[in-house]
């Protein structure tokens, strides 16, 4: 099978600073991928050019085939790469649902006329894309939270409404940025399971992680990055084996 | 739910209809030799009530770009005047110079006319709304302030075309075949049948893709795109459509007024919208009619009682007064005067579209203004 | 191509090259209108008078702006203010020599703005401190209106005179070079321009006070965390913009004949300075209000002079489009997404 | 529900607020007289823009009232008498405020008639208030399209102006130019309503009398540096220069040419009567022209003269009134209105209805105002002029030692 996405020397300069050095790596359908690496190593950069955020200074980047240089966020999500925020960005100014509804934006297609006079076809979708949002709230176990502001959710809540937003565009690869972090033991094992519910779903999971353990025992397949380099590639117990690694990261935990 | 909730804004819109409609047909029927003002107790006169409701279209608008989409414009009064002049122009001058005799004296010309304006207008938004829409808070507000300032400078030049600093004159009445909407009784009905249409578009909006879409935009831009929101578009579509509001207001006003000079389309002409945006509740539709009507009617009560108190000639104190009273306001209720009235008499109940709006506000446009 | 005007030997090139075609243009312009070196001349100077008192209004726009995120409207009322406090002090009969008099007006003028400033600030910005900016910016409209009014009250809608600070009289020494012309009172305003600069880097830079607010400009919390009140802060930039303002309305004051709603231009171009200087930095507020003032004057004098106040905004928002972070550079922040 | 709360409280508020008032109004209006109290309506710019005119205006009109009080009313032929109160409303310099006033004024006040307001552009815009109301508006102000409808060149039914024109002015200005041999003028004018009214009136004269306008330009009335324009003056090298403007911007623009060309003759309009001119304008207003009615310069007027005893009191009564106030030429223009409506008000018998006594005052100040000595000039109205004032309601003037001097035909 081809890889979902492929990586090809990514380069990302801030001002004569590299964020990012040449990183190749591809990920396969299916697989859950984890970028792990110190500090400032340039995870959530990658995460940012991924998601069109920030545009590369070289390199190239094919999502199923298709190069994404060039291509703004949206269009991006749009072709089925989701992602999340290493700080929550939910939209403060609406329900737990609604929140879900701007993830399934994409879903409909009515525009602003139809939307001011309440066209039949409007309603119609309208009425899809409720469905379609309660049925990922379900998902993540926040159906009964629906109504409820999004910002009164408990912190945790709010990381797995975050993903339910990001998984209701309906992605084949779904980055999650730091997802664990801030969350209770608990918190991460529900976490934990929600990431393999949603692999065998059919989604690939591209995952930023500090927590050591977490990846571990989740990831198929780990990068790691190091000053914006690739220092290690493999599954965990290679990576957990590799001298560069223990080097440079979990030497420096310790 | 969303029945419900569809039907509490059916309700609110049918209460808010049946009371203005109410109000008019008092003045036109007189029960009991009572008018309009009368009711009120001669604070607030019909041409008020009009004006409150021209005003009313622009301030939904405003709320949609920023109270929704969190796109401050301090240059709204500009395209509130591009509308007045397209409309007046084109109703008086082609009948000066008999462009297309025959036609420009029809009774529909001048709705014509004010279809066109709201395409003229709606079409220059979208053309300075592409650039100045990268631009975001305070560099955004000053970018339209600047537009605005232009457009208020340009009006009072040319006077060929404009009237200059005078003025057009003889913008013509409105009629429907050979019912003229005039005397004012009758053009209330009109201005607010349109101020009503305009919530009724602005309360589907907020409820709909769209309207989610610009609220997501507000609160973080970059997480509305990675939900798949085309941002720069939505920022335009608000503009241009809180432009083509302002340019149905400015017909509106040419055509009540009968005419039009560069005066009430000043830089503070655009503060005070905003401030009416503001006194009513930023993204809160309903707030438009009453920041409105309350700024007005402060006025006018500050106008006939400070004379009365203090016995003097009100002008510099009224001026004083009212400045006092809205930085008051903004400062003890930033939400808005009617979401503050509101949630005291409901207490800490929630309202939907205004959730919690301390936080809705400080989340967004912290974010967006403080930079 | 684009990667050279990207670079920065390419960036000056580019600058160097739409300057020119701008001296161009003008005097293509100017040609036309037939005018003479020495109108060039007049221009540029009277421009920089213009020029220095929009950079005194910027740099209280930009003091402001950094510390508390806040667009100060009130501004131009600050400089209404200084004028007329400084005539009206002047005009008491104070058994002074004249020369002293002044002196003591101007400094008393200063003081009283600086004090209203602050009270402005306790009164209307500090109880609302927690509110957005945007909700700050309406508040200090409010002040302007309030000021405004207050100043027809106690001034009236006549216009009034303050003397010359050379002559102590309403006609000011005028140099003659020519047929080129430069006031007295011009001299007085660059100078005093440069004097405040000085003061305002001593400021700044070696005490304490003015370590202190750039630090809360810098980093509010940071400067929290080290003992520095915010609150105070603010309370101290709208004074220190207050008192920039008033000098700014005392210097200007006898070339223009202070009235009660002068602040309302001047506070807006004074603004369209800050943004050219990309709102944050001292010397482009400086910079940003001499080339307003410069630009503006040439070319409404190689054009129609009418539109003057359309090229000033006309200027503000191809800034805003095409140079958001000021017209010396530094990192843009008014596009800036990523947070 | 939270709407019907919100109609609820300002309904309530209104409510409140309202009895209020109702309860107050009635209260103050002690019926002294045995006729029907009348109301005149005035509206002017007290604050805003135009404050410097508006705002002596406003305290006229007070003044005005205050003396009818002390008379105890007006009476009329058939020896009733009537109360007079004069309704004041302020416009802020806005033309939507003033269509309001006046509105309010005719609709709700039931004024018989209305003065307003201060600036051209704010009357113009409340002109089809009063047309369409059938109630007679007198104007404080000068331009053109306050009396005359610009597209059909007929005259207003119930719109009436009582200040000198900017024609009236440009007449003398041309005539003066033309007198001392100027050929070609430069016209330096404010962009507002004013300047533009002076470049139009001036434009014309001048044009008529074989003067050539060689440059025109413009500037805000808040510019402080005029060097643009003088640049302009200069590269045209025109003989004179006219100044179209009120203080202060007039009194900078003309130190401006004093300084860069001390020899130039510099004529202004009659916008500069003020004390407020020479005192902002200093040695630059020495030798400027530039005519002015005759409030202004008193102490230059025949004793001959017609308006001579009413210029006298009316400066006399607006001192004590205002404890000492400068006497403005506008102020004379509210008393023109506000009297010449008195003086109509004077001629009706007690019984008309509202409607008949508009008509009847219209059609009095119409037809009867002939040769009434005013403030502004001596008005003779007619159904073709609704100013009835000439060139002669204005005195030429020019400036000695920062005082006004007339400067008659025969000096030039």
């Amino acid at each position: 099978m081809p890889p979902i996405l492929e990586v090809k020397n990514l380069r990302k300069e801030f001002g004569g600073l590299m964020a990012v050095f040449d990183v190749s790596f591809d990920v396969q359908p299916g697989e859950i991928v984890a970028i792990i690496g110190p500090n400032g190593a340039g995870k959530t950069t990658i995460f940012n050019l991924l998601s069109g955020v920030l545009p590369p200074t070289r390199g190239d980047i094919r999502f199923d085939g298709q190069s994404l240089i060039g291509l703004k966020p949206h269009v991006i999500t749009g072709l089925g790469l989701a992602r999340t925020f290493q700080s929550v960005q939910l939209f403060g100014n609406m329900t737990v649902m609604e929140n879900v509804m701007v993830g399934c934006h994409q879903q409909a297609t009515y525009g602003l006329i139809d939307a001011a006079f309440r066209l039949p076809h409007a309603r119609r979708e309208e009425h899809h894309i409720r469905e379609r949002a309660l049925a990922q709230l379900a998902h993540v176990g926040l159906e009964s939270h629906a109504e409820e502001p999004a910002l009164s959710l408990p912190f945790g809540r709010q990381r797995l409404l975050e993903i339910a937003r990001a998984l209701a565009t309906v992605p084949h690869l779904l980055l999650l940025d730091e997802a664990g972090s801030g969350l209770n033991h608990s918190e991460k094992a529900e976490l934990e399971q929600l990431i393999r519910v949603i692999r065998a779903g059919g989604v690939t999971v591209l995952l930023v992680e500090h927590d050591i353990p977490f990846v571990m025992s989740l990831a198929d397949h780990i990068i790691v990055l190091d000053y914006g380099q690739k220092i290690a590639e493999g599954t965990p117990d290679q990576v957990q084996a590799d001298e560069r690694v223990i080097a440079a990261y979990l030497g420096q935990e310790a | 739910m969303k029945a419900l909730w569809a039907r509490r804004n059916l309700v609110n819109v049918i209460a808010f209809t049946v009371v203005l409609a109410a109000l008019g047909a008092v003045d036109i029927f007189r029960p009991f030799g009572l008018s309009f003002s009368a009711l009120t107790g001669r604070v607030v006169t019909l041409d008020t009530m009009i004006r409150i409701g021209i005003l009313t279209i622009v301030v939904v608008g405003l709320n949609l770009l920023m109270g929704y989409a969190g796109q401050v414009s301090l240059g709204q009064a500009g395209f509130y005047a591009l509308g007045a002049y397209f409309s007046g122009i084109l109703s008086t001058l082609a009948t000066r110079h008999t462009i297309l005799p025959g036609i420009t004296g029809l009774w529909w010309w001048p709705w014509l006319m004010i279809v066109v304006s709201m395409i003229l207008t709606g079409g220059f938004a979208y053309l300075v709304g592409k650039p100045i829409l990268r631009l975001k808070g305070n560099y955004l507000a000053m970018a339209t302030l600047g537009l605005g300032v232009i457009i208020h400078i340009l009006a009072g030049q040319f006077p060929d075309i404009t009237g200059g600093y005078d003025g057009l004159t003889g913008v013509p009445r409105l009629s429907i075949g050979s019912f003229t909407l005039w005397p004012m009784q009758r053009y209330y009905f009109l201005v607010w049948g349109a101020a009503i249409a305009v919530i009724v578009i602005s309360l589907s909006l907020v409820d709909s893709r769209i309207g989610r879409a610009l609220r997501a935009v507000h609160t973080s831009e970059v997480a509305a795109e990675a939900s798949g929101v085309d941002a720069e578009q939505y920022k335009v579509q608000a503009l241009v459509l809180s432009a083509i509001f302002a340019s149905l207001a400015g017909s509106l006003y040419a055509h009540f007024q009968g005419a039009v000079s560069p005066s009430p389309f000043s830089f503070r002409a655009s503060v005070e919208l905003v401030v009416m945006a503001a006194v009513g509740g930023l993204a809160s539709t309903w707030g438009a009619p009453f920041g409105v009507g309350l700024i007005y009617v402060v006025r006018d009560l500050l106008k006939s009682q400070l004379e009365r108190l203090l016995n003097v000639r009100s002008g510099e104190y009224e001026l004083i007064v009212y400045g006092i009273i809205l930085v008051s306001i903004m400062i003890f209720m930033p939400e808005g005067l009617t979401a503050s009235s509101v949630q005291f008499m409901q207490g800490r109940r929630r309202r939907h579209g205004n959730i919690e709006p301390q936080r809705v506000q400080s989340n967004g446009t912290v974010e967006d203004l403080g930079q | 191509m684009r990667q050279f005007f990207r670079g920065k030997i390419g960036k000056i090139v580019l600058a160097t090259g739409l300057v020119f075609a701008a001296i161009a243009l003008c005097v293509w312009l100017g040609s036309r209108q037939r005018l003479l070196p020495q109108h060039y001349v007049q221009l540029t100077l009277d421009g920089m008078r213009g020029g220095s008192i929009y950079a005194l209004m910027a740099l209280g726009f930009v003091v402001v702006y950094r510390v508390t995120g806040v667009i100060n409207f009130a501004q131009g009322e600050f400089v209404m203010l200084g004028a007329m406090l400084c005539l009206t002090i002047h005009k008491l009969p104070l058994p002074l020599p004249p020369a002293l008099k002044l002196i003591v007006a101007i400094i008393a003028a200063i003081v009283l703005a600086t004090l209203i400033g602050a009270a402005v600030e306790r009164l209307t910005i500090h109880p609302a401190r927690r509110s957005p900016p945007v909700t700050l910016t309406i508040i200090t409209v409010g002040v302007t209106i309030t000021l405004r009014a207050g100043a027809l009250l106690a001034w009236g809608a006549d216009p009034y005179v303050l003397p010359a600070f050379s002559t102590l009289a309403l006609e000011d020494h005028i140099f003659r070079f020519g047929s080129v012309i430069l006031q007295a009172q011009t001299l007085w305003i660059w100078g005093t321009l440069i004097v405040v600069l000085v003061l305002l880097y001593f400021f700044l830079e070696h005490t304490i006070m003015g370590k202190a607010l750039r630090a809360c400009a810098v980093n509010q919390r940071g400067a929290q965390l080290v003992g520095i009140n915010p609150g105070r802060m603010s309370m101290l930039s709208f004074a220190l913009a207050a008192a920039l303002g008033a000098i700014g309305g005392i210097v200007l004051g006898p070339v223009t004949r202070p009235i009660y709603d002068m602040g309302l231009m001047l506070g807006l171009k004074g603004f369209v300075a800050a943004i050219m200087g990309g709102l944050v930095s001292v010397p482009g507020a400086v910079v940003g209000g001499l080339l307003l003032g410069v630009t503006e004057n040439l070319a409404a004098g190689v054009t129609n002079p009418t539109y003057k106040s359309v090229f000033a905004f006309v200027i503000l928002i191809a800034i805003l489009l095409f140079r958001p972070q000021g017209i010396l550079g530094g990192t843009g922040q008014a596009t800036e997404e990523v947070k | 529900m939270s709407i019907r709360s919100k109609i609820l409280a300002i309904v309530t508020l209104l409510a409140i607020v309202g009895l209020d008032v109702t309860a107050c109004n009635s209260g103050t209006s002690q019926e002294t007289g045995q006729g029907v109290t009348y109301k005149i309506g005035f509206n002017s710019s007290a604050t805003g823009a135009s404050a410097s005119l508006g705002l002596p205006e406003a305290k006229t009109a007070e003044m005005i009232q205050k003396q009818i009080n002390d008379q105890g009313g007006i009476t009329g032929p058939d020896g009733v008498k009537h109360d007079v109160k004069i309704v004041i409303y302020d416009d802020e310099s806005v033309a939507d405020n003033a269509v309001s006033n006046v509105t309010r004024l005719i609709q709700e006040d039931e004024a018989v008639a209305v003065v307003s307001t201060t600036g051209s552009g704010t009357t113009i815009a409340h002109i089809p208030v009063c047309e369409e109301n059938e109630t007679p508006c007198i104007s404080m102000a000068s331009a053109q399209p306050i009396t005359v409808n610009a597209d059909t060149g007929e005259t207003y039914r119930w719109m009436f102006k009582t200040p000198q024109t900017n024609g009236h002015a440009g007449e003398w200005q041309a005539a003066y130019l033309k007198a001392t041999g100027v050929s070609s003028v430069c016209i330096l004018y404010t962009d507002d309503g004013y300047g533009k009214d002076c470049l139009a009136n001036f434009k014309a004269t001048a044009e008529a009398a074989g003067l050539e306008i060689v440059y025109e330009g413009a500037y805000a009335t808040s510019d402080t540096e005029f060097s643009a324009q003088i640049a302009q003056v200069q590269a045209s090298g025109c003989q004179a220069v006219e100044v179209g403007s009120t203080p202060p911007v007039a009194s900078l623009a003309t130190v401006a040419v004093h300084t860069a060309l001390p020899e130039i003759p510099i004529t202004l309009g009659h916008g500069v009567c003020n004390q407020a001119f020479i005192d902002t304008a200093g040695a630059a207003a020495n030798g400027t022209v530039f005519p002015c009615g005759k409030i202004t310069v008193l102490d230059q007027v025949a004793d001959s003269d017609p308006q001579k005893t009413v210029l006298q009191k009316y400066i006399d009564d607006y001192t004590a009134f205002t404890n000492g106030e400068p006497i403005s030429t506008f102020g004379g223009h509210a008393w023109d209105a506000v009297e010449m409506t008195l003086n109509a008000l004077e001629s009706l018998n007690d019984g008309m209805s509202l409607e008949e006594q508009r008509t009847a005052v219209r059609d009095y100040l119409e037809n009867q105002i002939q040769g009434w000595p005013g403030i502004g000039g001596v008005f003779t109205m007619s159904p073709a002029d609704h100013n009835g004032l000439t060139k002669e309601s204005l005195l030429f003037v020019t400036v000695e030692d920062g005082r006004w001097v007339a400067f008659p035909e025969s000096e030039w």
